[in-house]
């Protein structure tokens, strides 16, 4: 298991270099001129060559390359041009709320999707399993911007059951103390139900609408690899040998289907976390995908930078989260090294 | 889970033995399909007396599987028993609610299926599979259950069960996986044992071990069994009673002693006929008055077969010496964390799969290689084949160094033309994409060199000296028949008229008449083309019928070669004696 | 089982939460939030202070509120609504100012200290000034429009008098204290923080305010939320009646509006104009438009290059352009109109005015034809796409406007950190965009706009002798007070502008503000940020 | 494989050559799942709007009129009018055009690219795996919808730049796909056959594998068509889509997003709606295309 583990590290680091290479190049390839940007609305060209020489944007991409991972080795990601604080403790800063946001969609997303994909896969064919694949599928259907906007209508707006659409708490409460960064373990863990119900109210709409999005990929798995494994022949023996139906189900066929199902979580995740950059612009919630869109629409080198270095760890260390999960499962993973 | 109270059965278990165990009256088993209503098994009746074993017989198709399937209730979806009774100690199994049938699985009535490892549920260990069954059915407290499972694998011989207990399915050897299946079998001390094709997949070895077993264990309980085989003398070398069945109809019942020395209606003889064994001729193994050699076949025959031949008597067409084939232990990721470890960082052992043989195949000889499952006999014809590259040693062709050409480069030269292969599984070695006429004409559009508008009329050719009828050749895999579609395989690998043909155990997923029927095939284009073929099977018998001489292999070494004769009738090597002992012995 | 029971309770959490929710405010929240105002707007600061580099138009409203300067403006009343009065000045950390011909002084209020308690001393305000003409960039900039460039013009005569000398006389220079940039920052606070890099400490006031103005950031999230706490101590005025303001940052317009519908907002102020409208129709909120002192949004049009190098192009564009269009369906009539004016109207000494041009596309055509383009040409129109709300439906209706005449337009989206360096550029043909000047004198809007000397915002890169002639006159009418002249040369600028007409004026917008109806004392300002120190909840 | 199936009588029943069995089968398909029929149906509809749409739409989809601006649904403007007083419906039919072609053309693209890739990747394995793997594990690590936004960000927003957006994020699951297929073909006896019958390793490749990946590259293929019209529709809604005044769904949606609030909730509501039944149909169709080229699934 560890060496499974330290293999993984090694092959991912090629990857990190990769994702170094595509971000410096992609940003250095966006419109707009940090120079400008910073020589203030009333420089003229010579104020502009000035600072950008301050800033050494006149020297060859591969120099400015070579300065930008001596600062990344350094844990220095830069500055953020339009929020103007360092690239590092923004992302800190905003980094528990995406994870608590996306974690949360997802697991919403799995409480529903999972059971469903095993009903559907125990009753295929039957109305059931044409509903939830009409369900799922129309949920990965709507555009998420579109099913924020439609929630916050229907459930702030006309209906008033949830609180106004203004990031993790509501304006007058106070986050608890930073333990985990996320507020729902944080509330809880320092005792302030009060807090935990606030965050818990706000998290509900954002992670429905993305639970809803995350529903399809998942619930088909669910139901593809359950159906593969219900026709197969240890099932068949298990049925065989008189095991009561929950026993078949859970224990046989559902531990088995759950291998590529935890497969398809790292991709969902990755797809969670492209949604997340709209549903947070939706409800204002402080993540890093709001930030990394607000910087790429401004032109912001160094936060788009930063966000796609902390996405490509995120989900280098989630496949690796995966990677054990699937060792812990699987005896022929865990065992084969 | 809670604990559960020994629950009374529900069947008397001491009812008078007179009465038969299980009794199957008119069953009439149906499928919905697409196309409607499908039989599968008509009008069976089926009794079975406490303590018997009972062998079914029948080739694929035959509903032998579903008759079982039947009996214990555990048909797909789409199937339903349509019409008649079965009547299980005194019970209405037809009519008896599911949870009652739940109860009687793996309770009083168990099944083993075939390829045991994939009956067993992967990411489970062994000992709790057979623990849910104990616990399932009240056999015992759930704090000494794990003693009991212990108990269990003891008593299906399996040595060191406590360690075993902890063993994952896929840390099993295959037979150690069957063993598994029937410990969970024959946990709850059941009355029935259905064992549907338990040997299947197994090599010949462990397959008699496992019988034994199963025989063993049943006698000592008093048991009845069912065993479902495909394999005639399997079944009569186990069994009381034979029940022969063909489409979905049981054609003859019979004591196995009489079945073979009085075979009633004509399917059984056939299916007798077809069965290898010692001392039949591949003629003997046709049905009476048949024969597979089709008339194309037997004109060509003279005109050919001799020019072949004249060529080089002197020289052998090809000669194998210490050929050597070696993998790396690891699986293939390990090779990329080896490009960033600075130095390599430990030389990952090697293992041989082919250790250092040496044969020759002359011209026109036929020449079978023989082994179980691992021997190396495989890689030994990939490596002849040139589809794979060897480690070490020589393969000269025609006195050419064949061996030292890379194989990914081999596939346009010329030499490509004349060493060709037919494969173990038809459905598998036909492009699913292609009709069987395309299919033959691939390699003459490759290789042959012949103009195209003459392609057709070369396939068709070769189809009739194959036997396939002309009208089939624009028919894809799935529309075929897996006797047609060897056809077509082989029809494919003499296209080109190769000199060196490499059956890769070409008739291991055929019924036993259609795989009489291809061997003779074989041997007639043998007879007629003057080709020389490496025939690797596991089989004994059937290598013995083809082949001129045999080479047996184990774990990567050759044991022993000589004439079929001389290995078949005295074999020198112990492995060789285990392997002829192992085949099973109908009481002829 | 367990799984069942899990699944219960955990639908049972989900509803109950829902329940609860619409209690937004807890009871014990009441209090504090009667004296705390919530605020939304679409962006935040990215910088506290204004003289950092590249600190955005967001950051401007926290330098006003948390910073004083010496002198601020009155107040006056125009049309109902509170209104700055350009022309009068009142005193806020100054208790006295004195302006003699080419100096004016100024006495400190001797009781006015920094928010952590040191006395303002006229140190503190040339360190302050010294910082801004040196610190390069807009802050530098906007000085030097004043004609303060060099630190020796700010002369401390004692700690608590204080001395501009002009250098040179310039109408310009006492309101250009008056503006944003000359705020006066707790000089040896922000010292000790400084380093040699950064010498004027910036990178720690970007982060923290040290100034005596009446309010400071208690805490500050980019992007999310700004928190400010009222100064008990402050001089500069009255002290204000709110205690806390809660700027949060919502970047969605239909969310700001649904929380200001609902009551949650106290206050927003960049709604798109139609919602304004609407919320104004419904009556449910208190709206207040004001258009903005001295700016116009405009069709610019490249006239180095052709097409456009030809008046007759240029004069055909502007007979093609739907105006009436655009205040109806894009600005739902929240705009002043700057076109239409009657042919026999007099040319007035003000800034911005109407021109005649209205649309005809006959005549349009007709001109485009004698400009030797009779089946027109094609182009790109492009716009900012960080005022995308209006600038999109303005530039389709524009787009649609030209095809009747045969131009046919590409639009393009310049995203807004790309905007400037595109402007910068001078190549885009045909455009549009707004222009305000914060100093409201139409010698000050030219100057930038339309001289020969081409600044970035001559977009139009307009090079007319004549027009540089009249507004140079206009500078220095201003300047010596000689009116007649000054009217002279306003008349003939704008004349010049309109004839050779290289932008076309479309509109002036109106700066909108949404609060609920118990909050008063909203007053406009030059920056058209909001003021926090007048704003009166209740 | 074969062993298993030999014991259910279904499929081991002797195979008839069938006569039009690919309509028979359409039917059977259909007819068995009826929501694979809405898809088949909904993607007829949908082809006729993109063929045919902009010349029976009753208004012209870019004419405004400020006299009838914010409309509501009516007998004159089916699905009402939009601030500068355009007919949504008119719009959103023509929209159909747009959107199909950046779907068709993205998927089309990504096919060849990263279809190709991966079954070369899979089939030779070697170096030609681990540089495509990485490539494609390198795109993975970024969230797909954010590097969509960087490309186009970077290169402009045009519809060349979305379908190259949208195919490049793509790319790795393609390369999954097609790797995974081709890989577990690479050692097949049909492919040992054809080697032997002296085909090239191209040849192999794009002749004997490629059409038997064909199928389930299909399902990849619808199921992508409604991910490239969603990513399309994200980047209008963050300003990064086509340029108006074309009709766009997500960009339209986008456009009326503001106005939902306000209760003109029309002009967000139909384009998001074609934009949702499309994308729909795209996934739904996946599921039939799948059962129409396997029937093994659904006996």
């Amino acid at each position: 298991m560890l060496r499974m583990i330290a293999k993984r590290m090694v092959l991912i680091i090629p990857n990190l270099i990769g994702v170094v290479i595509v971000t410096f190049l992609l940003t250095r390839a966006l419109p707009g001129d940090p120079a400008a940007y910073f020589a203030g609305p009333a420089a003229d060209k010579q104020a502009i060559e000035q600072i950008r020489v301050k800033l050494g944007l006149d020297k060859p991409l591969i120099v400015q390359f070579g300065r930008y991972v001596n600062d990344l080795v350094h844990g220095d990601l830069g500055n953020s041009l339009s929020t103007g604080q360092p690239v590092v403790t923004e992302i800190k800063n905003r980094l528990p709320a995406s994870a608590e946001l996306t974690l949360f969609g997802l697991i919403l997303s799995m409480v529903i999707a999972v059971p469903l994909g095993i009903l559907a896969a125990v009753k295929q064919g039957s109305w059931i399993d044409h509903t939830c694949r009409v369900v799922a599928t129309a949920g990965v259907s709507l555009p998420v911007f579109f099913t924020g906007l439609l929630l916050v209508y229907v459930f702030y707006f006309e209906l008033g059951w949830s609180p106004a659409p203004l990031g993790r708490l509501d304006a007058f409460a106070t986050a608890p103390a930073q333990i985990t960064g996320f507020y729902l373990i944080d509330s809880v863990l320092t005792g302030k139900l009060e807090t935990f119900r606030a965050s818990l109210s706000q998290l509900l709409l954002p992670g429905f609408t993305l639970g809803i999005f995350s529903l399809a990929p998942i619930a088909r798995m669910t139901r593809a690899s359950m159906l593969a494994v219900l026709a197969s022949e240890f099932v068949r023996t298990a049925r065989a040998s008189g095991l009561d139906n929950r026993t078949v189900i859970i224990t046989y066929a559902f531990r088995n289907a759950m291998l590529p199902v935890i497969t398809t979580l790292g991709m969902v995740f990755s797809f969670l976390l492209g949604a997340n950059v709209l549903v947070e612009k939706v409800f204002a919630w402080p993540g890093i995908g709001s930030y990394a869109v607000e910087a790429l629409i401004t032109s912001d080198f160094a936060p788009v930078q930063g966000f796609v270095l902390t996405m490509a760890v995120l989900y280098v260390v989630l496949n690796l989260i995966i990677d054990i999960l699937y060792g812990v499962i699987d005896p022929r993973v865990r065992l084969d090294g | 889970m809670a604990k559960k109270a020994q629950k009374p059965s529900k069947l008397d278990r001491n009812r008078p033995t007179s009465m038969p165990l299980l009794d199957v009256r008119d069953l009439t088993v149906e499928f919905a399909t697409r196309r409607g209503t499908v039989t599968a098994v008509k009008n069976i009746n089926l009794t079975l007396a406490k303590g018997e074993t009972l062998g079914i017989v029948g080739e694929s198709g035959s509903g032998k599987s579903v008759t079982s399937y039947a009996v214990m209730r555990i048909l797909d979806r789409a199937g339903s028993i349509a019409e008649g009774s079965v009547v299980f100690s005194g019970l209405d199994l037809r009519t008896a609610p599911e949870s009652d049938m739940r109860d009687l699985r793996g309770r009083e009535m168990s099944m083993i299926f075939q390829s045991p490892r994939l009956a067993l549920n992967p990411i489970r260990k062994v000992g709790h599979q057979i623990e849910d069954v104990l616990l399932q059915h009240a056999q015992v407290d759930s704090d000494a259950v794990s003693e009991r499972a212990i108990e269990v694998l003891e008593q299906v011989r399996i040595a060191r069960p406590r360690e075993r207990y902890h063993a994952y399915p896929f840390e099993l050897s295959g037979g150690m996986c069957q063993r598994v299946v029937i410990a969970l079998a024959l946990a709850c001390r059941p009355q029935l044992l259905i064992a549907d094709e338990p040997t299947t997949g197994l090599d010949v070895t462990t397959q008699k071990a496992v019988m034994d077993l199963v025989v063993e264990l049943t006698r000592e309980r008093g048991m009845s069994t069912i065993l479902i085989t495909h394999d005639l003398g399997l079944a009569a070398a186990y069994c009381d009673r034979v029940v022969v069945m063909e489409k979905g109809h049981i054609v003859e019942t019979a004591q196995s002693s009489a079945i073979f020395k009085k075979p009633e209606h004509a399917y059984t003889r056939k299916l007798m006929r077809a069965t290898p064994r010692p001392g039949v001729t591949l003629r003997d193994l046709l049905p009476e008055g048949e024969s597979a050699r089709p008339k194309a076949v037997a004109k060509t025959a003279e005109a050919k077969a001799p020019a072949k031949k004249v060529k080089g008597v002197e020289t052998p067409l090809l000669v194998i010496e210490k050929l050597v084939k070696e993998y790396p232990r690891q699986g293939g990721a390990a090779s990329l964390a080896k490009i960033f470890a600075p130095k390599p960082a430990v030389q990952p052992d090697m293992f041989r799969a082919v250790d250092g043989i040496s044969f020759t195949i002359a011209r026109g000889e036929s020449v079978g290689l023989v082994g179980e499952s691992g021997c190396g006999k495989s890689t030994t014809s990939m490596m002849v084949m040139r589809l794979i590259d060897k480690s070490d040693g020589l393969i000269m062709f025609d006195g050419e160094d064949i061996g030292a050409i890379p194989a990914r480069s081999f596939a346009r030269l010329p030499l490509r033309k004349r060493i060709q292969m037919v494969f173990q599984d038809p459905t598998d070695s036909l492009n699913p994409r292609f009709t069987a006429a395309r299919a033959i004409a691939d390699p003459l559009l490759q290789l042959g060199g012949i103009p195209r508008d003459e392609v057709r009329g070369r396939c068709e050719a070769l189809a009739t000296q194959v036997g396939l009828p002309l009208n089939l050749l624009d028919r894809f895999p799935h529309q075929m028949s897996g006797g047609q579609k060897a056809r077509v395989g082989i029809a494919r690998a003499i296209a080109l008229n190769p000199d060196l043909i490499i059956l890769d155990e070409p008739t291991a997923a055929l019924d036993v008449s259609v795989q009489a029927v291809v061997l003779n095939l074989l041997q007639d284009l043998k007879d007629s083309l003057g080709m020389s073929y490496l025939f690797v099977s596991h089989d004994l018998n059937v290598v013995s019928m083809l082949c001129d001489r045999v080479i047996v292999m184990q774990t990567g070494k050759i044991v022993e070669q000589g004439p079929t004769e001389q290995v078949m009738v005295a074999p020198q090597a112990s492995y060789t004696r285990d392997l002829l002992a192992a085949i099973p012995h109908p009481p002829l | 089982m367990k799984r069942r029971d899990f699944l219960k309770s955990a639908s049972a959490v989900a509803a109950t939460s829902a329940i609860a929710a619409p209690a937004v405010f807890s009871p014990a929240k009441a209090q504090s939030r009667a004296e705390t105002l919530l605020i939304v707007s679409e962006s935040g600061p990215n910088n506290l202070d204004i003289h950092g580099v590249g600190t955005n138009v967001p950051g401007y409203e926290v330098s006003w509120n948390c910073y004083d300067r010496l002198i601020s403006h009155e107040m006056k009343t125009v049309d109902g609504k509170a209104y700055y009065d350009k022309d009068k000045f009142k005193p806020e950390l100054a208790e006295d100012m004195n302006v003699g011909d080419m100096s004016a002084t100024f006495k400190l209020k001797k009781n006015a200290k920094f928010q952590d308690g040191t006395p303002v001393t006229a140190k503190d305000v040339k360190w302050s000034l010294d910082r801004a003409v040196t610190v390069g960039g807009f802050p530098t900039f906007q000085m030097a429009a004043g004609s303060l460039t060099k630190p020796e013009q700010f002369v401390v005569v004692d700690d608590n008098t204080f001395r501009v000398d002009f250098a040179r006389k310039d109408r310009l220079t006492i309101p250009d204290l008056a503006v944003v940039v000359p705020c006066v920052i707790n000089s040896e606070l922000v010292k000790k923080n400084a380093t040699e890099k950064d010498p004027w400490g910036l990178e720690y006031t970007k982060q923290n305010t040290a100034g005596s103005g009446a309010y400071k950031v208690a805490s500050w999230v980019a992007g999310t939320e700004v928190v400010l706490e009222r100064n008990d101590a402050w001089v500069g005025g009255p002290l204000p009646k709110v205690k806390k303001i809660i700027w949060r940052i919502v970047p969605s317009s239909g969310n700001r509006r649904a929380l200001l519908e609902r009551g949650d907002a106290d206050i927003s102020y960049d709604l798109p104009n139609k919602d304004f409208v609407e919320l104004k129709s419904a009556g449910k909120l208190n709206i207040i438009s004001t258009p903005y002192s001295n700016g116009i949004q405009y069709i610019g049009m490249n006239v180095k290059n052709p097409p456009f190098d030809n008046l007759k192009v240029r004069q055909a564009v502007a007979y093609a352009i739907p105006y009436q269009k655009i205040m109806d369906a894009v600005l739902f009539g929240l705009a002043k109109p700057m076109f239409g004016a009657p042919a026999d109207a007099a040319t007035q000494v003000a800034w911005p005015q109407p021109h005649k041009f209205n649309i005809d596309i006959a005549k349009a055509k007709a001109l485009l034809a004698e400009a030797g383009y009779p089946n027109g040409f094609e182009t790109t129109i492009s716009f900012d796409l960080g005022f995308a709300g209006v600038n999109e439906p303005l530039c389709v209706l524009v787009q649609e406007s030209l095809g009747q005449i045969g131009i046919k337009c590409t639009i393009n989206k310049i995203p807004g950190a790309n905007w400037r360096t595109e402007l910068n550029k001078k190549v885009l043909p045909l455009y549009t965009n707004v222009f305000s000047g914060w100093l409201d004198y139409p010698e000050y809007f030219f100057i930038w706009c339309y001289h020969g000397k081409n600044s970035i915002f001559n977009t139009m890169s307009y090079q007319s002798k004549t027009t540089d002639g009249f507004i140079d006159g206009a500078v220095t009418a201003a300047a010596t007070g000689d009116k007649a002249n000054y009217e002279k040369d306003v008349k003939g600028f704008v004349d010049t502008a309109y004839a050779d007409m290289p932008r076309i004026p479309l509109y002036q917008p109106y700066v909108n503000v949404a609060t609920q109806k118990n909050i008063s004392g909203y007053q406009y300002w030059f920056h058209r940020r909001l003021d926090y120190r007048t704003l009166v909840k209740g | 494989m074969n062993e298993n199936i030999s014991t259910t009588p279904v499929a081991a029943a002797a195979p008839k050559p069938e006569n039009n069995s690919i309509f028979r089968h359409a039917r059977y398909v259909v007819a068995e799942n009826p929501v694979t029929g809405l898809a088949f149906g909904l993607f007829i509809l949908i082809a006729l709007c993109a063929l045919i749409g902009p010349y029976i739409v009753p208004h012209d989809p870019l004419a405004s009129d400020t006299t009838a601006t914010l409309h509501a649904p009516s007998l004159k403007h089916w699905f009402g009018t939009d601030q500068l007083g355009r007919d949504i419906f008119s719009r959103v039919v023509v929209a159909t055009r747009l959107d199909f072609i950046i779907a068709i053309a993205s998927v089309a693209l990504v096919f060849a690219l990263g279809g190709f890739a991966g079954i070369a990747s899979g089939f030779f394995g070697g170096w030609t795996d681990r540089i495509v793997g990485r490539i494609s594990d390198t795109i993975m690590a970024f969230p797909l919808f954010v590097l969509a936004m960087g490309i186009v960000a970077a290169l402009g927003n045009t519809v060349t730049n979305i379908v190259i957006a949208t195919a490049v994020v793509n790319f790795p699951l393609y390369v999954r796909v097609a790797r995974a297929e081709a890989n577990i073909r690479r050692e097949a006896g049909f492919v040992q056959a054809a080697r032997l019958s002296g085909n090239g390793d191209m040849r192999i490749l794009l002749a004997h594998i490629l059409p038997n990946i064909m199928p389930i590259m299909m399902v990849q293929i619808s199921l992508t068509m409604g991910y490239a019209i969603l990513n399309a529709a994200g980047l209008s809604f963050i300003g990064l889509g086509v340029r108006p005044p074309t009709p766009e769904w997500g960009i339209m949606v986008a456009e009326g997003a503001a106005n939902i609030i306000s209760g003109e909730w029309w002009i967000a509501l139909f384009p998001g709606a074609a934009l949702m039944i499309a994308v729909f149909c795209f996934n739904l169709l996946g599921d039939g295309l799948r059962d129409l080229v396997d029937p093994q699934r659904r006996t």
